[in-house]
């Protein structure tokens, strides 16, 4: 499957998750200065999945996600400046400040929003395609989820939904195997999560979610099907969550953690993967790679220094925005 | 036109549906022959089953797919017969919809429009008879409207689907068999403006949806007792219309306020609290409230009548209000009962 | 299957039918008289559910249900006299005068409650069924739905816990192919309801709704199976609803009817089919049959002379039962 | 023991399920190496996984659970990390739990507790950092507690599992660190009195959960200024105690009420509209109310500033009523901010 993809969309790949890496060991690195004064959900180890997804998606397919939207938001071709002010809460940021790491948006490349209620984007999506099929299947609507959404009623709801209407909606379930310090096993039954839309009517179908290509590829295939007019689709990529559920930090050694599980996802790192067949199959240098790390560095510095530049909103901005003015 | 409640806000939906092809119609019923008490009549049949559907039993998503449907560019109307249902939706109107422009720094916007009827009939008990408006009004980012004549309901609803914020509209059961003159045209009424059902020195009566009715009801009978009330009907619950009732209480220098739901944190406790802060020495007479006692909703009939306000206890209240005694006479009635069956 | 079930039984199971269907009828021909003021929703042509399934749960097995439970208060054995004063609105009635109609239940005899919010009773007796687990399994409880209650999230969420856990739950979902107007294949993409539970982990069945000594069978086998500590089971009962959605009437030739299925339930009516295997298998005589009616419609004339000499509750009794007192 | 909230609570519940074997804990991480803040922990250690249980994330199903749970005999304590989260859960506690003694004629109750904590602390944001309360005071059949201080922590948590009623419980996060005196032994509030926090006669100020400490705070500076509020902390809110406000007010003559959510249609209109109706007499100032302010709570620290009512706010108000100018002083912090990481 990995040959089927070119060597620029796995440099663009490789990119991206690095990208999401050191952006996520920046914030890291920031947090416990107090300048971002929010609860932050990192991505690290689960690049792959939002990079994957992302990247097959491009810009003009639609995206909702959840609290934990770093990673989607570098994928999916978000400007890192007004993410970087978002978390520090500046009127430059992406939500102006007001939504925070949880809230991210960047309606400009097809990220229409986050919420930090778990499972309640899935029926936005499902909707979001009802529009996008109501003008003959222009986009694709894609909703990111976590393990734990699976317990939520609205995901049934919105698959009953979707597949009722063939809707142009793809269902993306990131399962890391954890909700905060619950394991998928002591929250479901079946385990199979991908096979929880098939008695609705929606195909399911699990992949390693720490593969970039497998991903990318899986997701491309899903998008044509999909604008094609064929029926909504339940993606689960599995993958590790390295970090904890919520803070700079890690907490391998907890108990809820699978020992086994942490040691390998930790010697498999999805960047490492991808980057070795680059190495291998496609004869990238060192030299090569350090210059895209140098530039990621760059631009990740140039969006800190942006966020640390730009002003607070004024306290008078708190009472702008509840309702949007008549004639838009 | 002269044409019920319902018919008005079949109408309204017809213009709006053949003004603007983004409209749709979506529900539980919307497209069966009942037609949510005829507001929906013919809708299908003339705009198709894409425009016009029934969805399945889940109000949760369905609202979310309301509010992602809006964000891809329609305005769906979402229409519940009960507003007893929406508290399976509150998660999406309130923790999404209601903060999704201000959270995002004004970034996407939400038009779309909740309908939901008020059931009280008749027996309608404990769940299917609620009204919680005073939910929509504490949460900031969403409009609330409640129509009390076939007019409102035509003008309100096309304002409601022309604003490009969520608006959720609460109909009144008792309120759709009622007929009144309305223009053909379409027309929209402003999200906000109270309306002045009745001039009035003596008391001002805040009363809303079909309290209107029983506010009117008794204004007739005080009238023959030289009594003259104002009564002030909200129309728009949020953002609410301050100026026109402090304005009347002003003048008035009393204040009943009427609403269908419980007192207790209603949208009568915020009229009541508004006043005592911005018109306090205006005031001659202590602020009164009244709303569905505070139990249940029964079905059994004596309780039922029992836990309702209705024109008698307007009278009863006015009339100590004034400091003068209520001798408890029979005031006619402005309505015919509901009749069954169902 | 029909003749494992003994005569004494079967004779039980016809009475039953017998007594839900004429109660019925005798609730539509008040009903114009207005002395019923609350919405009705009757179950003529559905008898054999809720007859099979009750009198295989007995009064010790419990059950919660639905605004459509004239049927299963009289199949579980409530007391006629408290339903019809209950649909009065008396001060004698099942719950006060202030339920109606909607909400009927016989806690004496293991009827719980009854909600008219659709599907709102399933995670209740799922958590009835832990309290009973957590007794050693001393009881079934049994959740009572419709085909519509298969929409809304809970039915998911409840059969997720109830596998996860392990619980002595058993679901019944009547399916007459009809919420209010709308056909069940206008609500969902895949028809075989009993399937929906199937990837949580719960194993569901189909079984004819109008023979009644099939449901008596299932539900018994089901019962038993897990009292001796089986898993959660799904059974969905086929029928049809003759009466319309609400109210006293019929609509048989309204549009969204399927004439078929209507004329063909009306020529196989489930008291009909068990009457002849009573007179055909057990040369049960017309003498009989008629002496097992008269008592039936004694009993419910008795019940509306009941209903109708009772007294009203007075207004001051609108302010009793907010809250329980303290000391039980 | 001197001790802190979370503490408290988690002692309140060791005792409850020491004394009573039907008490269990379930919610999402209540079994958890955190501990829901440290209230529930050691207690899966103790009683075992049948009686404190995480549960998958399905707040509306899992509160069904509880209800038929205890119907079956069981006293659950439904746990919930954010009070944001019980939208999802609102038609299984308001449709249901709060109808079910009174619509079926006082049969079957109810006994179980849910217990929910605002999440304010440092950019919770919109979805979690919310406070419900004038929900559960709207729809009757609820009982609403909010320990301000370890020992109501305890002693209402205590009365909450023994009372044979629904109780929620809204608890506060930025009060989890307080310590204070707490009996060893099991003992129970009465779910309905206030407790009067301050003794003061120049302005009764009627403020509930963290809203007690900024009041205190402000009382303090006042007290320093010569000026002598009263406090009163509902603690109960449903039901609620209006006796001890309305002899506090006819004391004082000034009202300022302080909640931890929005003003409209919030437990501040409900007091600030019974004081009106009740003591219109005696008021000499016009009624005030202070909450968050009417947007969704930003992130970005000098919005969620502005956003938040303090100290400040109620100096400046207090002031105001007194007819006397603020100058806006430094006002001394009581307690230790907020410090993150998260
Ligand atoms: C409806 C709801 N319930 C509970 C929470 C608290 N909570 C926040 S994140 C989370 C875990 C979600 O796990 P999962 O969906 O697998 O996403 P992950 O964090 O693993 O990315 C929980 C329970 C919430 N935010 N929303
Ligand atoms: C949550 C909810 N949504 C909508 C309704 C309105 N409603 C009442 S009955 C009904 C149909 C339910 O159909 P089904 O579950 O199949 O039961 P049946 O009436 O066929 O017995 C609907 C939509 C309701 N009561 N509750
Ligand atoms: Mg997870
Ligand atoms: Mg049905």
């Amino acid at each position: 499957m990995q040959t089927m993809v070119d060597l620029q969309t796995i440099s663009e790949l490789y990119k991206i998750m690095l990208k999401i890496r050191l952006t996520e060991e920046k914030v890291a690195e920031i947090y416990p200065s107090d300048k971002i004064q929010s609860p932050i959900h990192l991505s690290i180890g689960q690049e792959a999945v939002a990079a994957g997804v992302c990247m097959a998606l491009g810009p003009e397919n639609k995206i909702f996600s959840t609290y934990r939207s770093h990673g989607i938001f570098v994928a999916k071709g978000g400007d890192l400046r007004l993410m970087f002010a978002e978390l520090y809460g500046k009127e430059t940021g992406c939500a102006g400040g007001k939504g925070g790491s949880m809230h991210l948006l960047a309606p400009e490349v097809g990220f229409l929003g986050s919420s930090a209620i778990v499972a309640s984007t899935i029926p936005l999506a499902t909707g979001n395609a009802l529009a996008s099929d109501y003008q003959d299947r222009k986009w694709v609507s894609t909703a990111f989820f976590g393990d734990g959404a699976l317990g939520e009623g609205v995901f049934y709801e919105s698959l009953n939904f979707a597949i009722l209407k063939n809707l142009p909606v793809l269902y993306i379930c990131e399962n890391n195997g954890l909700a905060v310090h619950s394991r998928v096993e002591d929250r479901h039954h079946n385990s199979d999560l991908y096979r929880y839309g098939e008695r609705l009517g929606v195909t399911g179908s699990r992949h390693d979610g720490d593969d970039v290509l497998t991903v990318y590829t899986v997701t491309k295939n899903a998008i044509k099907d999909i604008l094609l007019g064929g029926p909504p689709i339940l993606l689960e990529f599995t993958t590790c969550r390295w970090s904890e559920h919520v803070g700079p930090g890690t907490d391998h050694d907890e108990m809820y953690r699978d020992q086994d599980k942490v040691s390998q996802a930790l010697a498999n790192d999805p960047i490492n993967r991808i980057q070795k067949v680059l190495q291998t199959q496609f004869e990238i240098t060192d030299g090569q790679l350090s210059t895209w790390r140098n530039n990621i560095v760059d631009e990740i510095n140039q969006a800190v220094i942006f966020a640390e530049e730009s002003s607070f909103p004024s306290p008078e901005d708190l009472y702008q925005g509840v309702f949007m003015k008549q004639d838009i | 036109m002269f044409i019920n409640y319902g018919q008005a806000l079949q109408n309204a939906l017809d213009q709006a549906m053949e003004q603007d092809p983004n409209v749709i119609a979506m529900g539980i019923g919307v497209d069966d022959h009942k037609a949510i008490f005829g507001s929906t009549m013919g809708l299908v049949q003339k705009y198709g089953a894409k425009r016009v559907f029934d969805t399945p039993l889940a109000e949760a998503a369905m609202t979310g797919v309301a509010i992602g449907a809006a964000l891809g560019g329609l305005k769906p109307v979402h229409i519940h017969i009960r507003v007893d249902f929406l508290y399976l939706a509150l998660d999406q109107l309130l923790n999404l919809a209601a903060k999704w422009h201000y959270m995002f720094g004004m970034q996407g916007h939400l038009p779309f429009v909740v309908r939901a009827v008020i059931g009280r009939s008749w027996g309608q008990g404990a769940q299917h008879s609620q009204s919680l408006q005073s939910f929509f009004m504490h949460v900031p980012g969403i409009k609330l409207v409640m129509p009390t004549t076939p007019y409102d309901a035509k003008g309100l609803l096309l304002a409601a689907i022309a604003d490009p914020n969520p608006v959720v509209m609460i109909e009144h059961r008792l309120l759709y068999y009622i007929e009144d003159e309305v223009p053909e045209k379409p027309f929209t009424m402003k999200l906000g403006p109270a309306v002045i059902r009745r001039h009035g020195k003596d008391v001002t009566i805040v009363a809303n949806s079909y309290m209107v009715v029983e506010a009117l009801t008794a204004a007739k009978f005080l009238e023959e007792q030289k009594i003259d009330v104002e009564i002030v009907d909200p129309v728009c619950l949020a953002p609410l219309d301050a100026e026109t009732i402090l304005t009347s209480v002003q003048k008035t220098g009393r204040l009943l306020v009427v609403d269908t739901s419980w007192v207790c944190c209603g949208a009568s406790s915020e009229i009541a609290a508004l006043v005592a802060e911005k018109a306090h020495d205006a005031l001659h007479a202590p602020i009164r409230r009244l709303g569905t006692q505070p139990v249940s909703c029964p079905v059994s009939k004596p309780l039922e009548e029992e836990f309702y306000p209705n024109a008698h206890n307007i009278v009863e209240v006015v009339y100590s209000m004034l400091g003068k005694k209520w001798e408890n006479q029979k005031i006619p009635s402005l309505t015919t009962p509901f009749k069954g069956p169902f």
